[in-house]
């Protein structure tokens, strides 16, 4: 194995464990604690693949932003008979046999995948040579600008959304 | 393969409908703060949307194909006839909420705000050339749908309505990214024209990996059209939500998820027909039995109406299948006759609906042509088209659709669906007999207002008009598609 | 052209005030409306049969339904000697059965709303009449279904009614839906619903064959079939006849307007009308003309056995509309559509005439409970006996020309043809029993009710009673228009009529087989009257008058019926008992074990299936996770 | 080098445990995160493939996905609050007022 085949391996076993443990913690908060470890694997995960501005938004947005949320929710609910009771459903072998089937059949597909068609310009010297923010924010400021606005009202709907949804409204 | 590209202010103009609304909705919440009278806020919403309409119609003429935004945006006939379906469901879902609204107490500017959004989502679907502006199209609208389908956020049936269609919804909207990046991996782009000729010069038709990710993307498509097995939402929520969203709901993001579905299985996946059809085949079957069979037992007119929902998806996917643009008119055609009489049942139901009164159980409409006799023959009008019975605008909408499944040669499909539409008569007719076949149990009043009045004398009208004259209509779609 | 738009016209205008206007404002005066709409309708089809007779036929497009790209369905209306015979019956019986129903439904709280939807009736049963094409035909088609469904549950009160329109309504379902895939294949095969274009080239398509599941099948014939499919449901043919006695819970008006004289007979109506197709498949004619044959039998066996007066009636319609297809099924749509019309009077005074009985002895139904009404009921009792004389096909009655015809051109039609002559002529004996069965049982011998039905026993007013003795008219004389060429040279005049739409039957016998055939059904006829003559009457006063007036003959004859009726103890009755339990049987447990089978079934897996819709969300998740899993396992898997 | 497959078979693998926690877990909480894991690992296919494929497309979605995921826990929270203040649990077996 080569270096950066072991760095992937870490980085996927990490990743792999983190989410079992994430997925199984009785405690949300403890869930929520692992899911930071793992995103953070994620984020580096993407310098590995070169692509600091997401591993900076991964972490900042991620863990920042929504983690957080999360947290304050939960602690919001004050839910201290989560700990005794179970944590799974009733028929939750038939989850895990579903979703371990969907692991085979989606890894049988996809572990051939290596068909590439046309590369593109960016190569990693010619990101490298511009910075990948700058690279990133000129596409996404000329090319990808309408999807940008429309991501602007999608978060304008989510704050009405809240403010609609949780808010005390004087009747 | 990608360029780099200037964006001057002209390039804004095709988005003029979509910004309207946006600006419309901003507009409305604002006004929300200083009008007392909601009357105002909601008309507002609606002369913007007519505004938005008027764009739609005048910017570069109804059929003519443009394209903006480095080819993510296209205005052609095809998304300006399913943005007329969504400026017409907007309107009519104001007319009908205005009162009921009230009754809820959720009559806010949020509330016609969230409408806007949703159907600017829509009309971004509609539009969408490419998978992320796809994507994001989509998620304004489910997003904004989830809203409103909690918005009575004091019933408690609405709060879970609201949060099975949120997890469902963001489940679905995994599986729609999954697909998305499964297409990008193989194609090396998401525009679908691209996406097409990388099919063909890659030689991916055949490609498992490639069929998965179309697989994953028909799952999510399927989820917002409630086809089965993707459906499992659909009752509850229509039955949860406050009955006018219910009608938003089972028109708009259902017709928004045809637009999406049509486009990317005819302008991206033409290639591998054969194989989507394949998948679509037992899925509308399923769709069509599951909802015409269930249906049958049900007691809850709303629920029942989301049973009849997904029966009438499944016999729009029909059309779908056929892979011909035949067979796609056909179900853009269904569509807008849907929207029609959707809208109309439901507007009956919600007349019902006052101060401490549900009006959800069939057993409520005992007796109704007594009391009411036009409300019951609107509602005979309705079920009727729903139905299918001639010469009401379902019964054409189900003809040109079974139809074109012949033509295409899947006999046997058709003659599924004419079974299952058989069936169907039962519980559409069964609201009928109780109308008029039964003693009221109760003296049931009606909660009139006149845009209420409005929206029933033209979903009415255009049941009737469309099914006697329908070829307004068809040539309209025919036009809308063919260019 | 206004002429003709105003037939349909006018029902439906009348229909429109009635409903619109009824509850509040015209309420008891409702036939104020309707009557002279269904006049003035009937009026302008007699002038429409006169343009007609005159040698014009009207072919007249009303308006483009659908006009886009290469899909155009033009509507309109044709008025040839097949529709126009049509207008005649329907319009004229209409026109009868309204005026009785100002008498017959005086006092029924829904009284405008009675007539509202018989004026629909007429409007869709015209529409389904003088359509130029399928789709047309459809919408009357379906239409008159669902009025027949609203009136048969007319008095919903009444559990059973509601039950018989959702039992119509349901046997329906099962017809509509091959016809509707009927009308959807023609339209696909000649890219038009009109009948013109349809039948002129249905020559062009007769050997082509489609592909159902493997099995190449003749396009015409899977055409003919679908469309039989329609007429077996609307018709109350074997298999689906089962619904048609259960529709007499309707209003009696109802039930002599709609399931005798008009409506069932769309089916036959329909197959003559598309004759130029049938006439392509030897397969579906011979279809057509057992499902008659053996309805026509079939019926008439349970019959027998009925005690509601109105079932009689109900289930010597399905045998009489049996006979109807079986001569559609060998060729003779002449003399179908003569026994349509003849069947149309007689049979609507058996029911209105029944209607009076049962108004007569406030709504009992029950023939045991009868008896003896001759000399309270005199002119129901022989317009009774008229209807009977016809319908038995006693000569020179208008039964006898039309019943001879079909059995005589069935006769002509090869070994089936004889198989069904047969068929036909018991089925026409055991009709004669039933027939005086009834008429005995109902007006001879003793009163058998209660004492206070009595008391009250009486004749029915003008206004039923008009009405009933204008269609005995028509029982006696509908039938001199179709006289046998052997016996009046030009003497078939319908059948000569109906030649350029319907052909003239081909075959020629000789005149002695014709007097045979001839014969043979007279005989039958007399021979059912006096078994039951002698079954029902013989201990009452009457014949014994006759007995002593006639004093040799009748000890001949009694000895003679002695030894008949010791047959008929002995070995008829129970082999007839033992067959109407098998029949009946048959009909309760199989026929009806399918037809609410089904929908009970589908209840019943509606009621297990919804129970998969558990509320929880992580099983919908789990659903739409499998169904993926399952899509990508067999799609990629499997494949 | 590391081949794309890898990233592409973590990434499966990911995401069908995202699926497995969404529909075994009793916390509606919990079962949120599942999908915000399934989102993730979705992600990182989508840098994977945009590294290999040298295009920036699939940064970008990337990005995209990020914002809506924040907007989605937004009002995925909201409803859940709401629904807490009605009916106070967060127990997906005991959410199923409406069924049938």
């Amino acid at each position: 194995m080569t270096a950066p085949q072991l760095f992937f391996a870490y980085f996927a076993v990490m990743i792999t464990v983190l989410s079992l443990l994430m997925i199984t913690r009785r405690n949300p908060v403890h869930g929520v604690l692992w899911m930071l470890v793992l995103f953070v694997h994620i984020a580096g995960l993407y310098i590995f693949l070169n692509a600091e501005f997401l591993a900076a938004i991964q972490i900042i947005v991620y863990a920042g932003a929504i983690l957080v949320l999360f947290l304050f929710v939960i602690m919001l609910l004050n839910l201290k008979k989560e700990e005794t009771v179970k944590k799974f459903q009733k028929h939750w072998l038939v989850g895990v046999g579903t979703g371990i089937i969907f692991a085979v059949f989606s890894v049988s597909i996809v572990r051939k995948i290596e068909v590439f068609p046309q590369l593109g310009k960016y190569t990693i010297e010619a990101v490298k040579a511009e910075g990948n923010i700058m690279t990133v924010g000129k596409v996404l400021y000329t090319k990808y600008l309408l999807p940008f606005e429309i991501a602007s009202v999608i978060l304008l709907v989510a704050i009405i959304g809240a403010v609609v949804l949780a808010k005390k409204r004087i009747e | 393969m990608e360029m780099e590209t200037t964006i001057s202010l002209l390039d804004i103009r095709p988005l003029v409908p979509e910004l309207t609304m946006i600006c419309v909705g901003l507009i409305v919440i604002l006004l929300d703060l200083i009008v007392r009278k909601k009357e105002v806020v909601a008309i507002v919403g609606i002369a913007g949307t007519l505004v938005a309409l008027y764009g739609t119609y005048k910017l570069y003429g109804f059929y003519e194909p443009q394209s903006a935004f480095s080819g993510m945006f296209v205005l052609d006939g095809y998304s300006n006839f399913f943005k007329l379906i969504f400026y017409l469901n907007i309107i009519l879902t104001i007319c009908i909420s205005f009162k009921y609204m009230a009754i809820e107490k959720a009559s806010f500017g949020e509330y016609y705000a969230l409408l806007m959004f949703a159907t600017t989502g829509m009309m971004i679907m509609a539009s969408a050339a490419d998978l992320i502006v796809l994507y994001l199209g989509l998620e304004l609208m489910a997003l904004s749908t989830y809203i409103l389908a909690g918005i009575t956020r004091k019933r408690q049936r609405s709060n879970e309505a609201a949060l099975k269609y949120f997890f469902l919804g963001a489940f679905s909207s995994a599986f729609l990214l999954y697909g998305i990046s499964l297409t990008y991996g193989l194609t090396g782009t998401t525009n679908l024209r691209e996406i097409a000729s990388a099919l063909q010069t890659l030689d991916l038709n055949g490609s498992p990996i490639m069929y998965l990710g179309l697989i994953f993307m028909i799952v999510a498509f399927g989820f917002k059209i409630a086809l089965a097995p993707f459906h499992m939402w659909a009752p509850d929520v229509y039955e949860g939500a406050p009955t006018s969203i219910t009608a938003f709901m089972s028109v708009g993001p259902k017709a928004a998820g045809f637009a999406v579905l049509g486009r990317v299985l005819f302008g991206a996946f033409a290639g591998m027909q054969v194989q989507w059809a394949s998948i679509l085949i037992p899925m509308a079957v399923l769709t069509m039995a599951v909802g015409s069979i269930i249906a049958l037992a049900q007691t809850n007119i709303k629920r029942m109406l989301a049973y009849s929902s997904i029966a009438h998806a499944g016999y729009m996917l029909l059309g779908v299948i056929t892979g011909t643009t035949g067979g796609l008119m056909s179900t853009v055609n269904y569509l807008a006759i849907y929207l029609f009489m959707n809208i109309g049942a439901f507007a009956i139901v919600i007349m019902l609906r006052r101060e401490g009164f549900q009006g959800e159980n069939i057993e409520d409409y005992m007796g109704l042509s007594k009391s009411h006799p036009l409300a019951s023959a609107l509602m005979l009008i309705f079920m009727f088209s729903l139905a299918g019975i001639p010469p009401t605008a379902g019964f054409i909408g189900k003809f040109y659709v079974f139809m074109e499944v012949i033509k295409a040669g899947y006999v046997y499909l058709a003659i599924i669906a004419v079974a299952f539409s058989a069936i169907s008569a039962f519980f559409y007719l069964r609201v009928v007999m109780y109308i008029y076949m039964k003693d009221p149990k109760e003296e049931v009043v009606l909660t009139r207002s006149p845009s209420m009045s409005i929206a029933l004398a033209v979903t009415a009208m255009m049941v009737l008009i469309l099914g006697i004259f329908p070829s307004f209509l068809l040539n309209l779609v025919r036009y809308s598609i063919l260019g | 052209m206004l002429k003709y738009t105003l037939i349909p016209l006018l029902p439906f205008l009348s229909f429109l005030i009635n409903i619109l206007f009824g509850r509040n404002f015209i309420k008891d005066r409702a036939h104020w409306i309707a009557v002279p709409a269904v006049v003035g309708s009937f009026l302008l089809a007699v002038s429409a049969f006169l343009d007609v007779a005159g040698g014009r036929d009207i072919n007249v497009n009303i308006y483009s339904w659908i006009v886009s790209g290469s899909f155009n369905v033009s509507v309109g209306f044709l008025i040839d000697r097949l529709s126009a015979i049509m207008l005649i019956v329907v319009t004229s019986i209409s026109t009868l059965i309204f005026i009785y129903s100002i008498g017959y439904m005086h006092g029924d709280g829904g009284y405008y709303r009675f007539f509202a939807y018989l004026s629909l009736f007429v409007f869709s049963m015209l529409i389904l009449v003088m359509a130029n094409n399928f789709l047309l035909m459809y919408f009357g088609w379906e239409a008159v279904g669902l009025c027949s469904y609203f009136l048969i549950g007319y008095w919903f009160h009444k559990k059973s009614a509601a039950d018989a329109g959702k039992k119509a309504f349901i046997v329906n379902r099962f017809g509509d839906f091959g016809f509707g895939l009927g009308v959807i294949l023609i339209f696909l095969t000649f890219g038009s619903m009109d009948y013109m274009q349809v039948f002129g080239e249905a020559g062009g398509i007769a050997g082509q064959t489609i592909n159902l599941l493997g099995y190449d099948v003749n396009l015409i014939t899977l055409i003919c079939l679908l469309l039989f499919c329609g007429a077996v449901g609307k018709s109350a043919q074997v298999p689906l006849h089962v619904w048609l006695p259960d529709a007499m819970e309707g209003p009696t008006p109802v039930s002599a307007l709609i399931h005798a004289a008009t409506m069932v007979t769309a089916g036959v109506f329909m197959v003559a009308r598309c004759n130029p197709l049938f006439n392509l498949s030897e397969v579906a004619m011979n279809t057509v003309a057992i499902v008659g044959g053996v309805t026509a039998i079939f019926a008439a066996t349970i019959a027998l056995v009925q005690t509601d007066i109105k079932r009689v009636i109900a289930y010597s319609t399905v045998s009489q509309l049996g006979y109807m297809f079986l001569a559609l099924g060998v060729g003779a749509y002449s003399a179908a559509i003569f026994h349509l019309y003849t069947h149309a009077y007689f049979k609507a005074l058996l029911f209105l005439g029944s209607g009076s009985v049962i108004h007569a002895l406030h709504d009992e139904q029950n023939m045991q409970k009868m008896g003896g009404l001759k000399k309270y009921m005199p002119v129901t009792y022989w317009v009774f006996i008229l209807a009977t004389l016809s319908i038995t096909g006693i000569p020179f009655f208008s039964g006898f020309f039309s019943k001879d015809e079909i059995l005589w051109r069935a006769y002509l039609a090869g070994d089936l043809g004889k198989f069904l002559w047969f068929l036909g002529t018991l089925a026409a004996l055991l009709t004669a029993f039933y027939s005086w069965r009834l008429i005995y049982l109902t007006f001879h011998g003793k009163f058998r009710g209660t004492h206070e039905q009595e008391e009250h026993l009486h004749e029915s007013p003008p206004v039923i009673t008009v009405p009933l003795m204008l269609l005995a008219v028509g029982a006696v004389a509908a039938g001199w228009v179709g006289i046998p060429p052997i016996f009046a040279e030009h003497g078939d005049k319908i059948g000569e009529f109906l030649a350029p739409v319907l052909g003239y039957p081909e075959g020629e016998g000789t005149h002695a087989q014709e007097y045979f055939v001839m014969g043979a059904s007279i005989f039958v006829a007399v021979a059912g009257w006096i078994i039951a003559y002698t079954m029902y009457l013989k201990k009452t006063e009457l014949p014994q008058k006759l007995g002593a007036a006639f004093q040799p003959v009748y000890k001949l004859l009694f000895n003679k019926y002695y030894i008949d009726e010791l047959y008929s103890k002995t070995i008829v009755q129970p082999t007839l008992k033992a067959s109407d339990k098998i029949i009946l049987g048959f009909d309760t447990y199989i026929i009806e074990g399918i037809v609410n089978g089904i929908p009970n079934l589908i209840g019943a897996f509606s009621r297990k299936l919804r129970k998969i819709q558990t509320g929880l969300l992580s099983d919908y998740g789990l659903i739409m996770a499998i169904g993926a899993l399952s899509i990508i396992g067999v799609w990629i898997f499997l494949r | 080098m590391v081949p794309l497959s890898w990233y592409i078979i973590l990434s499966a693998v990911v995401f069908s445990i995202g699926v497995i926690g969404f529909l075994t877990r009793r916390n509606l909480i919990m079962t949120f995160m599942s999908i915000e894991l399934m989102l993730n690992s979705v992600n990182i296919s989508f840098v994977a493939f945009s590294h290999y494929l040298q295009s920036m497309r699939g940064q970008i979605i990337v990005f995209f996905v990020i914002a809506v995921a924040a907007a989605e826990t937004a009002i995925g929270l909201a409803i859940i609050i709401a629904y807490y203040k009605n009916n106070p649990t967060i127990k997906v077996d005991e959410i199923n007022l409406l069924k049938g």
